[in-house]
């Protein structure tokens, strides 16, 4: 297959769903991948908290959304930018603290944003974003009727304070805003059973009156349907919010490009059934041998043209250190 | 500052520019636990549901923390939240989402967003306040780059403040005394606004100057005339913007007296006195010797006992002792008799 | 009836529980009552939030508990202090501003404490004081097992995020907590249901597992019952939390010592059914007349004499001012 | 200072004095997110899991404001809690706890409580750490009386401090710098104290007083040796406790060189530096002019493109270029020419 350049960075025409989701998905894994990749020479001076293993929920969510529907994430959001639609040369160069960033290098891997695709940032404060999710859930229902905003958070997050009182505050108000709790079952090293009494999430929000469906596997067919269904309901009006728990398997170390099996905290076995369910391989058996390679192809140039970008971009201004501290 | 035949109160002033915006801009939004309650948090947010409805004005759970992330979440989403504490206390509850989310948002994306809300709160004082409902904490919100902070004295300043604080495009921190609360004063009808970062000389005089921050103001102007007796002319100033600070008209009339006393509402370690100190003594203390001296909450929790409480804070006349000693370069002990009509009105309830 | 005054100071013999429950019940009602009546004299200079109509849930709480298990309680803890035995002479003290006053007039009606009686303080912000317990509840399990904690709290407290991570935590730990909501439907002015998207407050607690009942009545037997059953498993070891929501009503105004009906924001025909169902005039009909004349007798001789104490007792000394900040 | 051949790490000292307290008074435990987890808060807590047993020694809920209420009632029912954050940042979600609850409880309860209570939190730098992993903002807990605060620079002190943090019946804020955890230095065995409100002269000189804060007190001892170049004898001092505070020795110095430079690992509005410069003025400034300044954060949130985060700290250079201004008392322009054994080691991860 041999494409110009031009070409190559213009995504390929796809006539499936499935096409789309597995352009998503590879897409994701294979720049956190190239990531993990280059981190050892030290260019990416950033922490980096991967997604691999966990692309489905970003993936099955955002398929489900419109452009004009606003998501906040994490620090481990990465997929999510990506999903979304946030520009990924700019993310590409915020990982290398370069001007072009979508942060201007101000703001690193953990506090990715891309307002017109409506990515509206990340916190590395764990909890903070889902507060800020529903107070920009409030201005949607005021002035941006039909507008759905989604708020992703790990399973850690629930313990926060800060959860309880903005899915009350939520609730309360019949806000149009979406939770979907990321639950790969560990904080860091800590097991969630650890450091949750009553480790059912679902149960958790319904205290709040809040319709919540379990997908367990990491389907990402599954997890587009229930969001598509929560969405419709958001959309239509007064329902208040919805929530999604997805469980899903994080397969690198908390953060860092690594593997950590050897560390003890969880085992290799515990890992096997959601490496076997991986959605990257299993969406990759039902596409078309073909279109599979323009896919890959297009990822690979892309990637690789938005490495080369984030390398030859440059350096920030140094006066850019006091700018953007006021209006 | 403009002209004007009218005589309002400091409520009356934090109302009626919180209702001239809203009605100017209808992103402004007003919340808080008690907007919309018989108190209307002292009467200054009275009437303000009934006229703009419970979408922009609303009562909140006790939720200090998210419904504070739900103001930045309002502010990326397009409106412009004014979010009010009955106690600048209870902000310890909300220090995540000011320090590390609203003051830093614009800087951390870039300057891809920004974060156009107010954060109202009052300081208590008096019968019997007490430990936890009596701080002025805004030295918190001085050190952390990202959030602007005010704290008018006049009913003028509280509205030409409030609706600069509603139009700023940046966080801003907007401080109350309670007793302020009841001042009266010259307010103008119309809308208008008071600049961020111009402190103004409230007295004029040569032998010394004091800064008095908030209702810390009021206490220094009767400072000055227990002062007259001494024939001391102390010249007074009210920051009115603790951030961005006016150090230059600070430092012009140091350089003119020679002296400084600073007299906050609060304590005086890490706060607002030692950084108008600091900036003061950095600037121009090499030039020729200062006498400086900072004035504040005594180094303790405060009290309810009123007993205790009255030498918890510094008053007209401590105030006038302490400048009079930096006058005189010596520790004088003279402690003015009190006046009357230089005492402070009383707080009391409603709590 | 005629004492000397020597008897006047010592309790009444009392034969029966009820006799037990009505002495805690009067002397509480007739303190604040008679705090109602000193207030506009203005020699009380502290707010205070009365428990006028609650007295109840202290009363039936505290009377299934021993001397050394210990109270965590709110601004409004004149009746929780004084159920729990908390010194009457010490409480109007500090009241008044007084050097004999339980925290030496440096606390006043928002921070009563009694460390021997296990009183152990009350917090002006709302919430705070759960957290404590519960921290205290672990001191307990590692260093006296068998005592028991209980964490008083307004239906107000249940929305801070606090609330939630405190009962999370001891749930997880199972720790040996009572906690009791003290839910009279309003926070100031505003009515749970405005506040909470779903206002069963023992739905809500069952969240993080922990066993929650009822008591929609005010009846102070049901509620002393519930205490002790809660209790019994909270001292038998490991059960882990107990949970009990008292529902129950304010009479007076938030603060201060007036009724506040004409405000408006609820009616007296709401407050009627508890008038009717007082703890204190139901209580009494129960008891023999001689009995409640010597009970009503003592009280009064020692409120009297506790109202005189705090009087003439001296104000604190001056350099009191800064002592107490550090040891 | 005790003898000691025994070298260590920063690390090291704070596991060991840990281990050596939770051995001595077994009211001692320790928690916090991490603590038993395999990177043990860098090393710090490694092996004490195992020794003391999980109900001495627990990871905990993502609860910070509950947990430290914890450790407040933890404290009040009478145990002796070391609760541990990974950033100080964090802090900002316990600080109704801390200022509201811990601070407080000694006094408002008239004196019949006490919490003894340690918090541990570390400063993060470099390597990308940004906006919500690399502030320090202890200014805020020396603001409030009731709180005590030490910022240890050698792992002598880190250990010493940290004993006496322990040991001391009031709440206690132990303040650690992430650069600072791979120092080593003389570390005695047995176990022993370092006095609160007493600073240290880590190097003596005539001709300029520099105050270095934390990590920041490394950079001055570097800044020292850059000024050696230009005949400039720096003396450098190491508040260690910021409160109680010790002025007295700083006073001293500055009595003798006329000129201040703090430096500080926050921002100095209303910071730690204010503090110190205005101290300082208000004690001796009206004997003589002084020479004051202050260095710390840039007035930005910290960015982390390596290129402006370079900026956004003080360091040796730009330290010695200041205090040489100041001595020159004038602008001079000098930056040292790096020397590659006065470059700090770089932080990298495990993040
Ligand atoms: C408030 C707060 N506490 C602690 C941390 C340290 N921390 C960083 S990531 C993390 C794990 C959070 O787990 P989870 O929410 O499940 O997300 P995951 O990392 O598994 O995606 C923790 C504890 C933090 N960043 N913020
Ligand atoms: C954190 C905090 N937010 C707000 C307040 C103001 N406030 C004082 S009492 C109160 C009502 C709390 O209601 P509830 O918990 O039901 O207790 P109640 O007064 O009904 O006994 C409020 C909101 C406070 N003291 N603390
Ligand atoms: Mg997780
Ligand atoms: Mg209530």
């Amino acid at each position: 297959m041999s494409v110009n350049s031009e070409q190559a960075l213009s995504p390929p025409n796809l006539s499936t769903p499935g096409e789309r989701f597995y352009l998503s998905l590879y897409r994701i894994r294979h720049v956190e991948n190239e990531i993990a990749r280059i981190y050892p020479s030290d260019k990416v001076k950033s922490p980096v908290h991967l997604s691999i293993g966990q692309e489905a929920v970003s993936v099955g969510v955002c398929e489900a959304l419109e452009p004009e529907d606003t998501v906040f994430g994490t620090y481990r959001s990465h997929a999510l930018y990506l999903a979304k639609g946030g520009d990924l040369r700019a993310m590409m160069a915020e990982l290398f603290g370069k001007a072009t960033g979508c942060a201007k290098g101000k703001g690193g891997s953990m506090h990715l944003i891309d307002v017109p695709r409506g990515v509206m940032g990340a916190s590395a404060v764990v909890g903070t974003t889902i507060a800020n999710a529903v107070g920009y859930a409030y201005a949607a229902r005021l002035q941006r009727p039909g507008q759905v905003v989604v708020s992703f958070f790990g399973d850690g997050a629930v313990e926060e304070g800060v959860y309880s009182e903005s899915l009350n505050f939520a609730a309360l108000r019949r806000l149009p805003i979406l939770f979907v709790c990321e639950n790969n079952f560990y904080s860091i090293f800590t097991r969630q059973d650890r450091r949750q009494a009553q480790p059912d999430i679902c149960e958790n929000a319904k205290r709040f009156g809040i319709p919540a469906e379990r997908i367990d596997d990491g389907d990402v067919g599954r997890i587009h349907d229930a969001t598509r269904r929560a969405v419709r309901s958001l959309r239509s009006g007064d329902g208040g919010p919805r929530f999604i728990e997805c469980q899903i398997y994080r397969w690198k170390e908390h953060v860092g490009p690594n593997e950590d099996f050897d560390l003890d905290y969880r085992s290799r076995s515990e890992a096997e059934p959601w490496f076997d369910a991986d959605a990257v391989t299993t969406m990759a058996e039902t596409i078309d041998p073909d279109v599979r390679d323009t896919i890959e192809g297009y990822v690979h140039r892309e990637v690789a043209e938005a490495i080369a970008f984030a390398e030859s971009s440059p350096l920030p201004d140094p006066d850019e250190l006091l700018k953007d501290v006021f209006g | 500052m403009r002209e004007t035949r009218r005589t309002a109160s400091y409520v009356e002033a934090i109302r009626e520019a919180t209702d001239q915006e809203m009605s100017r801009d209808e992103r402004v939004i007003l919340f808080g636990l008690g907007v919309d309650d018989p108190m209307a948090i002292q009467g200054t947010t009275r009437g303000l549901a009934e006229r703009y409805g419970p979408d922009r004005v609303f009562d909140t759970p006790l939720s200090e923390d998210a419904m504070t992330g739900v103001a930045v979440g309002a502010s990326l989403g397009g409106l412009r939240p004014i979010h009010v504490h009955i106690r600048m206390d209870f902000l310890m509850l909300a220090m995540n989402q000011l320090i590390n989310v609203a003051a830093k948002s614009r800087y951390m994306y870039g300057g891809q967003v920004h974060v156009p809300m107010v954060v109202r709160s009052m300081i208590g004082k008096s019968w019997g306040q007490g430990a936890q409902h009596s701080q002025g904490l805004y030295s918190f919100f001085m050190n952390v780059p990202g959030l602007k902070v005010v704290a008018p004295t006049t009913p003028y300043d509280a509205k030409g403040c409030l609706i600069e604080a509603i139009r700023d495009d940046d966080p801003v921190m907007y401080v109350e005394h309670r007793i302020l609360h009841a001042q009266q004063g010259p307010v103008p009808e119309s809308p208008y606004t008071v600049t961020p970062g111009r402190a103004r000389v409230t007295r004029e005089g040569a032998d010394v100057t004091l800064v008095g921050i908030s209702f810390m103001q009021l206490e220094c102007q009767r400072a000055a005339h227990y002062l007259e007796d001494k024939g001391v002319q102390a010249e007074v100033i009210d920051p009115i913007w603790l951030s961005p600070l006016d150090v230059d008209t600070i430092i012009a009339s140091v350089a003119k007296t020679g002296r400084l006393c600073v007299v906050d509402n609060g304590w005086t370690t890490c706060g607002a006195s030692a950084e108008i100190v600091a900036a003061v003594s950095e600037r121009i203390g090499a030039q020729r010797p200062l006498s400086v001296r900072r004035l504040g909450f005594a180094p303790s929790t405060c009290p309810t006992a009123p007993s205790l409480e009255a030498s918890f804070y510094p008053n007209p006349r401590t105030i006038a002792a302490a400048a009079y000693d930096l006058v005189e370069g010596t520790e004088v002990g003279w402690l003015p008799e009190e006046r009357a009509e230089l005492t402070d009105v009383e707080f009391k309830g409603p709590f």
